[in-house]
């Protein structure tokens, strides 16, 4: 996982280092003298290549130390710092829900295939993942907010301002991880050791519960991991509409104050905890499935 | 199949109509069937009038960039410094100058200026104000990059005695004062700035006292229950700014009472709050001015008659329409109507005419060009001005840049035209120096005018400290720079502010919001 | 010892697929007593397993569909029994051998609990006796007591079909049914499993159904004898008048298509042709068309049974009129 | 379901004989009613893009202000009305689909050619190769999708190439872990050993009979991914990072008609459900083909 992450900095570094413009204006702003800026400029080794300044950022970046915002002037790891915990709190309540809704749904949908419920279920889940999230939390805010005055439009004080943004969050993650469970809970359905269970006169609840279920999280758990990405990604979004205080958010306004640092702070940041929730992951597999366990030890 | 296909249109038609159907009842709600929405709207404010309303909550389109009021030089930012700190002049509603901090003053001579302040004011430490803390502060200013400009006309500053201090000017400088007033001059206790704690509980002697900035949502202040003005002590206990970038979603948080006032009200929603009964309009023109810019260093637009062409060319109604929905003052110059000096040049909408000029020009067939512009609005801009140009056979292309990147480039004179915005304090100085001073070439005289007639006037008129003459000065100056035209004045925005209909002492500047700590339930 | 463990009369599966109905059993009677085993031979697809689930009730539906005919297990209507009723029965009464040993295992879950699963299921005991009862069951199939803890993943295929055989007689049942419980191993397994499962019967006293297509295995281990073809039994009998006596074409086809022990110089003769296609079966006798006797009639209308002793009959047109009729041999 | 496979089975044996492979799915996947609908769809919306301009006249409607129009109600002359500058909503729906279209399936080639040459090298060579190349993409497999996307074209700037290129690169590890996996589910099969030993190069091999053996799950995975290259195109451009102006991009409609959600409700509604059905009838596709190559998993 380090070397991972030390292969992401620097391509973010990279990617990021690509920008036009000069970072020495962005600090020094507007009314800003030439001498001050190029003084600036020298000092910050702004001149340097490219792979020096990387050099010299992860030096920093291993003392925790992110630099400072070139809009404001404050340090990047105590902005961050006081920014993720809130998009950890909008991700994290959004995993939770759509594993929450998605897991019974698509197993019992798996249970009933072609019934009613699983065609109606597979219709939303389909049309969830094919509907942009920004669009729908436009039109939740426009229904709840506003025309039903049940939910705060935005912002985040107290609960009641987080479930707007966490549902349509989960939204899409909800729908495919209903998919895969439905999907793999069918393979799973039909596998001998099923028959094998029934013949041994399980009960049909206690096969799905115990036999069916475990074996069928196997690839769901995958999805879940993948998911948590997807969600990361889509915070940048929702937290936009929703206007809530988290790093998503924090990120699209740096990189259109072109606050190099703090994008680059952002993105890091979001790199660690998704690599850490697939580390998550696959410690979780260990713990279902003893296959893996035993390649482990 | 069917059962599919049903489904489909259903969910469809669901998203849509409820969304939006239900969104017209809202907005007619509020006169038609009133009753009805009295009774939803008001019951909230209602009861917490009961237990008279304790906190002030006010919408901001984007996070404050700092609590050091030397360390900004954007409005929200600007917002919270004047609740925190005082600075030694204010503008008071005339828009005239008028002491603060300050006691009272005298000009010794041209460049010259003693100032005496206010005595036993105390910084919320508790700490009195000296005229120690009044030179640190300016000098701090003139090493601070965000500001530094704001003071630039400023040599020296010394301590006469505990309660007295001496500017003295690189020139004689008329509207001194005026750039007294900026955030940028905020008065700082020395000690507290020097103890480092970077702002992190900032200290100032302003009417309200720093509580909590929860970075990206909100920032907080409490009401300074010992402020040395007495006329204009704060009147809500407590002001919360809270930070909503999306714009319909602020109208929505006003609506909905989430909050109390909305600073930058979204253009179309106004009719909105002007329906409403809970809530209130407020509008002031400003002066911001809009223009559409052209780089006169660069081919074709070192051409005068081409300029001049666009000037035609360009219809700024649309222009204006498209940006703020009308809301504002289409102008003929780049001095907003409320100013010294102000003249309206003759430049009307006529594409055919522009096309005559262009013909002139040498370019009958016209020719291709780049349109730069940065965020949203001016975007829209753009893509009008697009078309505008496209009916005089101009074919351009649009190019958005991130908003440093813009910045940047337009000093570097890079851009060919740009749509581009200047807020300026009142005096026409501190609009005419920027834009058309040849020294501020590389600076914000993004179209590089460099005119000798123009510098002269220009200094002639900072320098000169009899009214009426001033204004000459700047009604011909004006009439120049309009007949060499290097930009395109468009429009003055009105600031448009929605607020609780329970509220009192809102008051807008052509700044917008201010004397936030008049305001009260 | 003349009681019935299992009677099925007149027994018709259907599996009603996209591709269409497909007559998987159609029509068969078995009926098998105590300590007794039958040997259901057929090839791939003649719908011997189709007839092993219905027994258990554990037909796959959709698209499986019992249509008409009754399973009568030690007096349980098993086709109108209760879900209840069927748990109760199923791995107490009879339970069933799957193919493959190396899928029929729950790879998540230790051999030692599914073993006990079904005890605890079946008999009011603690887990922990259980637990001890399972540890019994391993080691019964040849299994160190001390693996109750492993996971199958930790088995070899043998080693996995002993354990799915503990699981089956976990309960000892009346009935346990052995679908191709050798195939998927190889040979000297096989041999050691069909070893263990000839004690384990003796030992528990129980009915067998064994099925598979291997003669060599039915003549080591069955009583009885039921040729299956598309889904019907087109000949049924004791052990020695099925192998003595051929009758029926089929029958006489797959003894053709074995290496002969006896007889290594004699050369193998393969059945002709395919299977045909289930989802339309030719309306007379479905192995008229690979069949070396093939009459008219034996493409209009279905043999009826003809009966040589109480026990052995045949379903072909052949031996309608002439009972003594003689295959080639 | 043994049962069921000994009869498919056997089926297939009789009816293989009659019946190409791709017939076979073919037929499958007219048998899926929903796979059916999103053919449907598609085919509509790439007749739009195809013959959008026999449809609306990309300058009249699409392009040409008319400010004193802006904001109208849907109406006969407007169906989906007219945007904030007076444009024909419609016109401007239809030629978004052309660029919608475009931009998902050029930026999946992009993802697929690289993702997939990568792929196919690891898998068939494996060892080293494999190793090191999979670990490159494992770095860019720990920044989520969007969020890189949205990093290139930051620092890129923001146009209609920058994003095809960002929303492509951003995919290249997926179908480079797919095409992998099925290079090396066929590589090991006889028919490749047996092109190896009549001393066939390595590259025909792979181009020849590996990767149209592996062509299966790719086509799925490829179906899909323009879908959530679509869905991405559209995000980016919300947030400003997309095509640029004037022209029309659902996303960008999106964006530019957000300040005006309350009362021209149409003006994000319609291309808001034209993301939502092209990304539908695609994601229709792609399981109905998944279903017909691979029957177990239905």
């Amino acid at each position: 996982m380090i070397p991972v992450l030390i292969g992401v900095t620097f391509l973010v570094f990279f990617i990021i280092s690509l920008t036009p413009g000069d970072p020495a204006v962005m600090i020094l702003g507007n009314g800003a003298t030439e001498e001050a800026i190029s003084e600036l400029r020298e000092e910050m080794g702004f001149n340097e290549p490219v792979i020096i300044q990387y050099g010299n950022y992860m030096k920093d970046l291993l003392t925790g130390d992110m630099g400072t915002s070139y809009s404001t002037g404050k340090s990047v790891g105590s902005e961050i710092g006081q920014r993720f915990p809130n998009t950890f709190k909008l991700t994290l309540s959004a995993i939770v829900l759509s594993v929450m809704i998605s897991i019974p749904i698509g197993v019992v949908s798996a249970t009933r295939q072609y019934s009613l419920f699983d065609n109606i279920g597979m219709i939303i889940a389909l049309i969830g993942i094919s509907m942009p999230s920004f669009w729908v939390g436009l039109i939740l805010i426009i229904i709840f907010a506003l025309n039903l005055r049940w939910l705060p439009s935005g912002g985040m004080d107290g609960l009641k301002s987080l479930i707007l943004p966490a549902f349509t969050l989960a939204i899409a993650s909800t729908a495919s991880i209903t998919r895969t469970t439905r999907s793999s809970m069918l393979e799973v359905i039909r596998q001998d050791y099923i028959d094998t269970a029934k013949a041994k006169g399980v009960s049909r609840g206690v096969v799905i519960r115990k036999h069916a279920l475990k074996n069928a999280l196997i690839p769901a758990i995958t999805v879940i991991g993948l998911e948590f990405g997807v969600l990361l990604g889509g915070a940048v979004l929702t937290e936009t509409v929703f206007s809530w205080p988290g790093i998503g958010r924090l990120m699209v306004e740096s990189i259109q104050r072109k606050d190099t640092p703090m994008v680059l702070g952002c993105i890091i940041v979001f790199a660690v905890a998704f690599s850490l929730v697939n580390l998550l992951i696959d410690i979780l597999y260990s713990f279902i499935d003893p296959r893996i366990k035993a390649s482990y030890n | 199949m069917k059962k599919f296909l049903a489904l489909l249109l259903v969910l469809v038609l669901v998203l849509g109509t409820v969304a939006g159907c239900s969104s017209k009842p809202a907005a007619e709600a509020t006169d038609n069937d009133a009753p009805a929405s009295e009774g939803t709207d008001s019951q909230a404010p209602a009861e917490e009038e009961a237990i008279a309303k304790e906190e002030l909550k006010i919408a901001l389109s984007t996070d404050i960039t700092s609590l050091d009021p030397q360390g900004h030089n954007d409005v929200a930012s600007e917002r919270v410094s004047f609740l925190l700190y005082n600075r030694l002049f204010r503008l008071n509603t005339d828009f005239e100058v008028v002491p603060d901090l300050a006691e009272s003053w005298e000009q010794p001579s041209p460049t010259e200026w003693v100032i005496k302040i206010k005595e036993g004011v105390m910084f919320h430490d508790g700490t009195e104000m000296k005229a120690s803390d009044v030179k640190f502060s300016l000098d701090r200013s003139l090493t601070m990059p965000k500001v530094q400009h704001v003071l630039a006309e400023v040599e020296s500053i010394e301590v006469v005695d505990d309660y007295t201090v001496k500017i003295t000017t690189k020139t004689a400088f008329a509207p001194f004062l005026f750039t007294l007033v900026h955030a940028g001059a905020s008065i700082l206790p020395q000690a507290y700035v020097e103890s480092g704690d970077e702002f992190a509980n900032p200290i100032g002697s302003g009417p309200y006292t720093f509580v909590e900035w929860v970075s990206g949502d909100k920032i907080s202040v409490v009401k300074n229950e010992n402020y040395f003005d007495a006329d204009n002590m704060g009147q809500m206990p407590k002001i919360t700014f809270k930070v909503i970038p999306e714009g319909t979603s602020r109208t929505i948080a006003l609506e909905t009472g989430e909050v109390d006032v909305v600073d930058e009200l979204p253009s179309n929603d106004i009719a909105k709050v002007e329906e409403s009964p809970d809530l209130k309009m407020y509008t002031s023109a400003s002066t911001r001015l809009d223009y559409y810019g052209m780089n006169t260093a660069m081919a074709p637009f070192d051409n005068e008659l081409v300029r001049q062409a666009f000037n035609y060319a360009i219809d700024k109604e649309s222009v204006m329409i498209v940006a703020i929905d009308g809301a504002g003052v289409e102008t003929n110059s780049i001095l907003a109507p409320s100013m010294l000096g102000y003249k309206a040049s003759d430049y009307t909408y006529d594409p055919e005419k522009a096309k005559a000029l262009l013909a002139e020009a040498g370019y009958p067939d016209g020719f291709e060009m780049t349109i730069w512009a940065s965020g949203d609005q001016r975007k829209r801009m753009a893509e009008v001005i697009q078309a505008n140009l496209m009916d005089i056979g101009i074919t351009s292309t649009i190019e958005m840049l991130e908003w440093g990147t813009y910045i940047d480039a337009l000093m570097a004179g890079e851009g060919q035209t740009f749509v581009m915005g200047w807020t300026s304090n009142p005096d026409p100085d501190s609009t005419l120096t920027p834009l058309y001073y040849s020294e501020s070439v590389g600076g914000m005289n993004f179209t590089r005018i460099e005119d000798s007639k123009i510098d002269e006037l220009i200094l002639a008129g900072r320098s000169e400290m009899d009214l009426d003459k001033r204004i000459a000065i700047y009604n011909e100056l004006h009439a120049y720079t309009m007949e060499k035209a290097p930009l395109v004045p468009l429009f003055t925005k009105n600031n448009l502010v929605g607020a609780n209909a329970g509220l009192s002492g809102v008051e807008l500047s052509p700044q917008g919001l201010w004397n936030i700590e008049k305001i009260s339930y | 010892m003349s009681e019935h463990v299992l009677k099925i009369s007149d027994l018709v599966v259907q599996y009603h697929t996209e591709e269409g109905i497909v007559e998987a059993v159609n029509g068969i009677d078995i009926v098998l007593d105590k300590g007794r085993t039958l040997g259901l031979v057929g090839e791939t697809g003649a719908g011997k397993t189709t007839t092993a689930r219905a027994i258990m009730k554990l037909i796959q539906s959709p698209p499986g569909k019992i249509i008409r005919g009754s399973i009568d297990l030690n007096g349980t209507d098993m086709i109108n029994a209760s879900e209840k009723d069927l748990e109760k029965i199923r791995g107490a009464q009879v339970s069933m051998i799957f193919q493959d040993p190396m899928t029929a295992l729950n790879p998540v879950i230790t051999v030692g609990d599914q073993i006990a699963e079904a005890i605890l299921i079946h008999q009011k005991v603690s887990q922990s006796k259980a637990n001890e009862k399972a540890k019994e069951m391993l080691e019964l199939v040849g299994i160190p007591g001390n693996r109750v803890n492993e996971y199958p993943h930790q088995f070899s295929g043998g080693m996995k079909q002993r354990v799915v055989i503990a699981i089956a007689l976990s309960c000892s049942p009346h009935l346990l049914i052995a679908d191709e419980p050798t195939t998927a191993l190889d040979v000297t397994i096989q041999a050691q499993v069909l070893e263990l499962m000839k004690q384990l019967k003796v030992k528990f006293e129980m009915a067998m159904i064994l099925i598979t297509h291997d003669l060599g295995v039915v003549a080591e281990v069955c009583d009885e004898v039921a040729i299956m073809y598309a889904g019907r039994l087109v000949e049924y009998g004791s052990l020695e008048e099925i192998f003595r006596t051929t009758k029926h074409p089929y029958t006489e086809g797959l003894f053709n298509s074995i290496p002969n022990i006896d007889n290594r110089k004699a050369e193998l003769i393969p059945i002709k042709g395919l299977m045909s296609d289930p989802y339309n079966l030719p309306p007379g006798c479905s192995f008229c068309d690979r069949c070396n006797y093939v009459m008219e009639i034996c493409k209009e209308n279905q043999p009826a049974k003809t009966y040589f002793s109480d026990t052995h009959f045949v379903e072909c047109h052949l031996y309608s009129d002439n009972v003594n009729f003689k295959l080639k041999g | 379901m043994s049962t069921k496979v000994e009869i498919n089975s056997a089926d297939k044996l009789l009816k293989t004989k009659k019946r190409s492979q791709s017939a076979d799915v073919w037929k499958r996947l007219k048998r899926s009613k929903t796979a059916v609908l999103g053919i449907i769809l598609i085919a509509m919306f790439l007749g739009m893009a195809i013959f959008a301009p026999l449809i609306v006249d990309y300058e009249e409607d699409a392009l040409k202000q008319n400010v004193r129009e802006r904001l109208q109600e849907p109406s006969v002359e407007h169906i989906f009305g007219t945007d904030e500058f007076g444009r024909d909503i419609f016109a401007r729906v239809v030629y978004g689909t052309r660029i919608s279209l475009f931009v998902g399936l050029i930026s999946v080639s992009i993802a697929l050619s690289i993702g997939g040459f990568l792929g196919a090298i690891a898998g068939y060579y494996g060892g080293k190769i494999d190793n090191v190349i999979m670990r490159l993409l494992d770095v860019i497999l720990a920044i989520p999708t969007i969020l890189l996307a949205i990093t290139i074209v930051a620092a890129l700037g923001a146009s209609m190439l920058n994003l095809m290129v960002a929303v492509g690169i951003s995919n290249i590890p997926g179908f480079a872990r797919i095409v992998r996996a099925s290079v090396m589910s066929v590589k090991d099969q006889e028919f490749i050993e047996a092109a190896k030993a009549i001393g066939a190069k390595d590259h025909t091999i792979i181009i020849k009979h590996v990767l149209p053996n592996a062509m299966a799950p790719i086509i799925v995975y490829a179906t899909l991914k323009v879908a959530t290259a679509i869905m991405a195109t559209a995000s980016l451009s919300f947030i400003g990072l997309g095509v640029q102006p004037p022209t029309p991009e659902w996303g960008s409609m999106l964006a530019g008609g957000r300040t005006y959600i309350r009362d021209q409700m149409y003006i994000v509604l319609y291309p808001g459900l034209a993301i939502v059905l092209t990304v539908l009838s695609l994601n229709l596709v792609g399981d109905g083909l998944r279903d017909a190559l691979d029957p177990k998993l239905k």
